[in-house]
């Protein structure tokens, strides 16, 4: 995970020709086959255009299957990055650019494309086989169907093929080439330079310099097509955005989950325990912290959910901070093993990468829809804290306050990412010690007058007290506890005062997380309320609405149990309450409950991400309603 | 063979085995097999040299699986059938700990039989014992996976229709490295087997027929009853040929892989001709082949199946994040955060 | 389960010299170690005043432990019987009567008592040993802490060992007897015969001559010695309650909810598959199912929750009524195959009997704490109907319900009972068939046009194919589904339609189910709403305060979800709005959010259902406010 | 031993391969063995003489899993590791179908073991097809219970730490009545097991070993290759001795319960010294031995290891009905709802 510093150093390859069109914002779409690595490409540009110094923002999106049949709908794999030389919060609700690398890719895509936007294809790859495959009747290269775009159609194919014709690899090999001659292309249309790409290719292939070379080649070969042809008679310049000074670097929901999971332990000095069963979107996160042996990790990959969320229990209780993560389905198989904690009261992380349900659902789409799961899917009166991170860089702060809860109120907590915002990225300002939170974690070591469980009298957290504390033998387990001393009661008032107190607890956290802050006017006509992925779309939607001068202003909640003490107050300072969501409406009916406000949602439940458009649209309706 | 108390820094005070018992009283009822095997605990414990806060029990839920509450050491009652998954998470967390799973063949071999073949597979440090008395007794008599095939129970009032299951096959399938059998009413094979458990590197499993005097009350008794025990059980030695009987005139020998009760004497049948245990044959299939004798047709064996020797999952770990370290040197807040390609804006 | 009928032959046996008081109402309760046969000794008595004529209601207590040690706290097992010469709905807020076999027992049950109470003991039983093990001090015998009861301290073991003493048994076989003795006295002092319980002796140890004797003449003795000695000045008549016309018998709820569920297969014609893991309380139904194999029904007893369920789901596929029971933990475990079961749209009913919670929490004791579980606990939107039986008897008639609205609407259906129910019995009415509901299921045989997906216009349902039916194999799962063919689908618009199909497909079920009656005033001051196991004490609560003019009314929901279609117009005519149940507020969260009515809670979580005068004192209190 | 078509009303029309591909267009990588394995299936169901409207393909998840889509069958594709559980609800209400399960190393041995054992056990009569490639395939390759100790994959990039399992071993300690191994190159061999996993009654369980060329490629191939295979394979035979080896040259033979590798002709060795395979033997030890062989010890075993019969769950479970029902006359709702102690009130 570790390399050396790159330093940008666009200029030296600036071309001269052509017209240079100054642009502050592009959405670039690449899509391809499962098997042409769009996602690779996509990443390459997306390293590049940060360390260039836009901001940008990314949406990748897999097919469900690992390689569907080449040049079919299912195969089609896709990348989409939105950069700017301004701020910017999303992926982009249109791309003004669609590199499409075979018939079955244009046909999924195109319709997203700007009209008069940017169409890059491989004109090779419009065999009659492949527009079979894609359901094309007619050629769309032939049918005029494309008018409406800039149309580049280019024998990318045939061209890789000849810049690598001298390194002498050969068929399948060669081909496979052409996504960086493509990204070569693009890059010379963008100004960016191909140093970080080709270092990245010298480094991951050292091992086989020929692919090595070929990769290069391609690349190079396409950069220099662009800048040699009259193909291309203009190109843009996106200048840097004007970011915070300070080291960034570019950083995925995931890698910023564990990254912060991490930090965690390394801020209060206890090792992280991480019990995983591989699930889409979740695995990314049990691949990183596998990786990072030379840190206070320890990943155990376990039979099952199961499996992972009692070894989490086991580690906490022996004094680790014990975590366990997943999607939906995962989390519904943990359930019992979670109230298992809620009654023996151990710190413990959930993390769960939501992704489209019920069931199997939608594994590779992204979804809100396990909010309720994570209140109430468990047996009993059975509560937890649960907190989402807004962004993909959110998801490193929020990964720390999760254990920050978890261990000072001896709770589980639950984390709600999504596949959205672990799989996008966007740059990361990295944070100085200074600017991280202080968190400890004491165990109990005195014998005298240690009762299992006494608790705080703020938090109500009972004391953790490990294994190989001497004196301090003790059990705990899942049948219902005496209040102080822990052992087992079937009283009816004790079972009545223990409900109550494990309510309590998790209510008083309110205490000690941020009141939520008012983008905007602290009252007015409408609110708009999110939770998680949602964050970006909703605040490009709401400035934009305040630079128009509407009367709307947004909140964004990233803890969901308790609410911030001050939701209750704000929700009444505003005529109408819109919640975004990607789900039917799951936060609303905890804010509806809980407010008794008649709070409207805006639900979308389509596996991808709100556009800023759509949220816009719902808020205007909401204001001529007013 | 490293003994569980490396990690334990002072040597430990001298502790006996009222040490062990906690205060709560034990809830099992009169007469349960149960009582027997925790004395037994109770008594092999001192003599591990074990301080007793490094000593974990965990269990699932059953009435064996109250165990836990009894034994003045830490201990977890969790949840049903998930105790191996929770030792699994604190072994690995905790190498320097000694962790004891308690369980029944409920809750270890049906809904637990999951986590307990993988446990076994990753050979964790940790201890195992599987209390079966062929019932759900918590739950107050349905059958239960090692219920013989055609018993009638509260759920099959007109007999099960299930082959039981084979909790050694089971172990030994699952590259279990020490397999052990033994018998709540004899109480010396008991602290035996459960010293050599206690001793072994790695998962040590150990069945222990349990008599559950309510619900399914002398299960055992037609081998392990004192008049005849000698004659229809035969105690598994290391090295030594397969000698049963009160007379020890009875053996076992192998005709191919089909074993015979013969009797010594008879036919010029010699000691010489019995098949001999080894416990740390290289693989498991004389544990297996042993694991199949029941009785009427057999003697049934108790004492050490198989006892072989693999690195434990928790040390390879170890290994690992020490070399990882030794070679990347050890990770800092600094360089987590900058590590990956990063660019500065000023 | 089958016998002859046993008719009722009080008269014979009425003694003659004491005083006989009339009384239309009695609570006893009977309590000792769990080795005393309390439990026996209770049904014994309920069935007799059954059979007698009064009506009753019954309330079981278990202790956790099998046999915790003789004559310990932990020990102590007993059965509370409320009968009547009117019609009650309650085992009553306070006994009039305890028999307790043991200090211990005496311990933790005299509290109860109201004063001047009838107290009946085994004064054998008042040795060292036994007060030292009840943690008595003194002994209550001799230290007048109970001069405020009337005490009748009663040899009941020498008695019974003189009265066995010919049939040669021996020690503890003979003590073991004592139950029946005590049952003899108190049958006697209610005027009740002892034949019926006789015969059941006869019945249950014919094989063992000795034991039915010694059991017999036990039962006799205590009768005579209540009758002949003069240790009663005064007995009791309890005269038959005017029940309505018809044939009764007396009914556990978990015996009616597997009687329910039979009868639903017997009326659609289709075969009972029933996959379960023994857990308490739901045990009963798997032990009372696996019995009647000469009925359209199997048994299947899985080796977890979810091989329970996922067996369950296949009988289903295969066209049976597939139905799985448990109890909380268990429908924890299943949450992820629910799932699966919403997203294939196969008729499924998943029986939960409600126990204290969280994690093994109080496993022989009642709550309601299970319904936010069986609205939300499953990933992704994963909406299942949900219904709830009101008493013992109403668990037949609900338990057909479930089936109709599973099969009708090609549905999972969670049926929530509780350990209150599932054990407390009534005299039930035996409905006549043309009581019963008409219910039919067809599968869907023709091939021409066959489309898995294609649902009905009215209900949403899609057709019941089953494997077997030539032409119409197909595939079904759990990834997403297209619309009309079934076939997998990552489009993101019908995804959406989908989610919403699945959503309006459970809220039409509304259209389906009758209308809630409203107990009293269809407008007022204070509206009680209850669900489950509640209805009792509610109801004798608000009939009460009715009768005393006070303006509350009640209604009570059988159908959690969906809700019935004229509740939110209810709550709108009501100033108050009381929402009792045994949990922190589940039902009353699903109404806030969804009417956003202010309901107000009363919430006990004790193990224990609610006494009338809790549910009195919060109404009392609200009108107060009003 | 009767066959699965019984229940079947009409005799089947004859079906051809073509029969059994259903419109779904199959979406497995360019490569993967699973396309092998899906054609010897679809060529196989025709020779069974089921009506193909009473063939159910029931699965887990995983790439194996959609095995089920692209059988023109009745087909359920369900939850991760749980197709043998909806198999065994399905069987015990409908017996007369025939039940294909198929799952994979990770939806069947890590997830989803407890059931495979369960089913197993209780020998339902269905077929159990599990697709080994020692990887776990859709989730983009993360080690499996199967995978070699110390393979490094996505989630062990420093190798792993555990041991793995053997899936025939696990099936034999579970009783299940008949245990085979295939491999997908091997389409002859496999299409002739897959034949006598139809025609067995009980629970049939079958490895197959199965290339993963995106994650896992080669896997297999140091034994499988098309021109070492001869040699570093064995296939088994009922009644006949272990012999292998181009030349036919090589064979196994026992020293006790050792097994070893010898050459015919060498040092006077015949074939009468040879280990003579039983796949019939009345306990399956003889079926362990032979399923600890591994490369490059031993050539690799293929072929039927064991094959016993047993009761079937579903039959036990209809016959106690029957009796049931003859005994006690069919139940009737108005018996049902009368049972019991009833009185009148009139
Ligand atoms: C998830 C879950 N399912 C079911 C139960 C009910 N239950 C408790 S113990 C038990 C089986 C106990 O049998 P065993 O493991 O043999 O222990 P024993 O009581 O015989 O010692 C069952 C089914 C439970 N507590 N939790
Ligand atoms: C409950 C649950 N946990 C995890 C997953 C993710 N998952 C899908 S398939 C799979 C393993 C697949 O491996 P295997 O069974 O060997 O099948 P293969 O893809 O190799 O054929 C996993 C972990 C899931 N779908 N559901
Ligand atoms: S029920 Fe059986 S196993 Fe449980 S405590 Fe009683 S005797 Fe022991
Ligand atoms: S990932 Fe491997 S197992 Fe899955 S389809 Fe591709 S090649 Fe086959
Ligand atoms: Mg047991
Ligand atoms: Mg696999």
């Amino acid at each position: 995970m570790e390399t050396r510093k790159v330093v940008s150093t666009q200029t030296e390859t600036l071309p001269s020709k052509p017209v240079v069109r100054e642009i502050d914002e592009v959405v670039i779409r690449f899509v391809g086959d499962s098997g042409d690595g769009m996602q690779l490409t996509g990443t390459q540009f997306a390293d590049t255009t940060a360390l260039f110094g836009n901001d940008l923002a990314t949406l990748p999106d897999f097919p469900a299957e690992i390689r569907a049949p080449a040049g079919t709908l299912a195969g089609v794999s896709g990348y989409q990055i939105n950069f700017s030389s301004h701020e910017i919060r999303t992926p982009g609700d249109q791309p003004n650019v669609l590199v499409a690398m075979n018939p079955a890719a244009l046909r999924s895509n195109v319709a997203d494309l700007e009209e008069g936007g940017i169409l890059i294809l491989d004109s090779d790859a419009f065999t009659e086989g492949n527009l079979g495959k894609a359901g094309y009747k007619t050629n769309p290269l032939k049918d005029g169907s494309l008018a409406g775009y800039r149309l580049f159609d280019i024998p990318l194919t045939s061209l890789t093929l000849k810049a690598v014709a001298d390194t002498g690899l050969g068929g399948r090999q060669a081909t496979r080439c052409k996504n960086f001659f493509a990204l070569g292309l693009v890059f010379w249309m963008y100004e960016r330079p191909v140093d970080y790409t080709r270092d990245w290719i010298e480094k991951k292939f050292k091992n086989n310099q020929q692919i090595a070379r070929a990769n290069i080649q391609a690349l190079q070969a396409g950069y220099n097509y662009a800048d040699t042809t009259e193909t291309f008679t203009e190109h843009y310049r996106v200048r840097k955005a004007q970011l915070e000074p300070g080291t960034y670097r570019s950083i995925t929901g995931n890698e910023a989950t564990a990254t912060g999971f991490i930090t965690a332990a390394l801020l209060c000095g206890r090792p992280l325990f991480y019990g995983s069963y591989p699930i889409t979107p979740a695995s990314d996160i049990l691949h990183e912290l596998s990786r990072l042996k030379n840190y206070p990790v320890k990943t155990f990959q376990a039979e099952d959910e199961i499996s992972a969320v009692g070894a989490a229990i086991g580690a906490s209780y022996g004094g680790s901070l014990g975590l366990c993560g997943t999607s939906g389905p995962g989390l519904a198989l943990k359930s019992e093993a979670v109230g298992l904690a809620v009654m023996t009261e151990l710190p413990l992380v959930i993390a769960n990468i939501q992704r489209g349900g019920p069931s199997t659902g939608l594994p590779t789409k992204t979804e809100q829809a396990d909010l309720l799961q994570a209140m109430f899917g468990r047996n009993g009166e059975c509560p937890v804290a649960v907190v989402a991170p807004a962004t993909p860089a959110d998801c490193f702060w929020m990964a720390i306050e999760a254990f920050r809860i978890a261990t000072r109120y001896m709770t589980p907590v639950i984390y709600l990412s999504d596949g959205y915002l672990g799989n996008g990225s966007e740059p990361w300002r990295i944070p100085g010690p200074q600017a991280l939170p202080k968190f400890e974690v004491a165990f109990r070591t005195q014998k005298e007058g240690f009762l299992p469980y006494q608790r705080d009298p703020k938090t109500l957290a009972r004391p953790w007290a490990v294994p190989g504390t001497p004196g301090l033998e003790h059990r705990i387990g899942g049948l219902e506890k005496e209040d102080v001393t822990g052992n087992v009661s079937y009283d009816p008032l004790n079972h009545d005062k223990m409900v109550r107190l494990r309510e309590e607890k998790i209510a008083r956290i309110a205490n000690d997380i941020p009141e939520v802050k008012i983008l905007g006017r602290e009252s007015g006509k409408v609110l708009v309320v999110g939770w998680g992925s949602t964050y970006g779309a909703i605040t490009s939607a709401v400035e934009s609405m305040q630079g128009r001068g509407l009367s709307v202003s947004s909140i964004h909640l990233r803890h969901l149990n308790p609410f911030p003490r001050n939701l209750g107050s704000i929700l009444g300072r505003f005529k109408k309450v819109l919640v975004p969501e990607l789900n039917l409406g799951q936060l609303r009916l905890l804010m509806r409950a809980r407010y008794l406000v008649d709070a409207i949602g805006l639900n979308k439940v389509q596996g991808k991400p709100f556009k800023v458009s759509e949220i816009v649209e719902a808020v205007e309706k909401l204001l001529g309603e007013v | 063979m490293s003994s569980p108390t490396e990690g334990a820094v002072l040597p430990p005070p001298k502790l006996t085995k009222a040490d062990f018992s906690s205060d709560q009283t034990v809830r099992w009822c009169p007469g349960c097999g149960d009582y027997s095997i925790l004395a037994q605990v109770q008594k092999v414990m001192p003599s591990l040299g074990i301080p007793k806060e490094n000593i974990v029990f965990i269990s699932g839920i059953g009435c064996s699986s109250r165990f836990p509450y009894y034994m003045n050491t830490y201990g977890f009652h969790s949840i049903h059938g998930r105790a191996p998954t929770l030792a699994s998470g604190l072994k690995i967390s905790r190498p320097e700990l000694s962790i004891w799973v308690v369980t029944g063949d409920g809750d270890g071999l049906s809904i637990g039989g999951n986590h307990l073949i993988h446990a076994m597979r990753r050979n964790l440090d940790i201890k195992i014992l599987l209390f079966n008395n062929r019932i759900y007794g918590l739950t107050k008599g349905q059958y239960s996976p090692t219920s013989e095939f055609g018993k009638k129970t509260k759920s099959s009032p007109f007999g099960t229709a299930e082959q039981p299951i084979n909790p050694l096959g089971v172990a030994l399938a699952s590259e279990c490295t020490f397999v052990a059998r033994s018998v709540d009413t004899d109480t010396q094979h008991l602290t035996a087997t459960l010293d050599r458990v206690a001793r072994h590197k790695g998962t040590a499993f150990v069945e222990i027929y349990q008599n559950c005097n309510i619900f399914n009350d002398g299960a055992f008794e037609a081998f392990t009853a004192r008049d005849v025990r000698s004659d229809r059980m035969i105690s598994l030695e290391h090295g030594k040929p397969l000698i049963f009987g009160k007379e020890h005139d009875k053996g076992i020998r192998l005709n191919g892989l089909h074993p015979e009760v013969v009797t010594l004497g008879k036919d010029g049948i010699t000691e010489k001709d019995l098949l001999v245990h080894d416990e740390n044959a290289t693989e498991p299939t004389l544990a297996f082949l042993l694991s199949r004798l029941t009785y009427p047709d057999y003697p049934v064996p108790v004492g050490v199946f198989y006892n072989a020797s693999r690195p434990c999952l928790e040390d390879v770990v170890e290994k690992q994040a020490d070399q990882a370290t030794a070679k990347l040197g050890a990770g800092s807040l600094e360089r987590l955060l900058n590590s990956g390609a990063t660019w500065t804006v000023s």
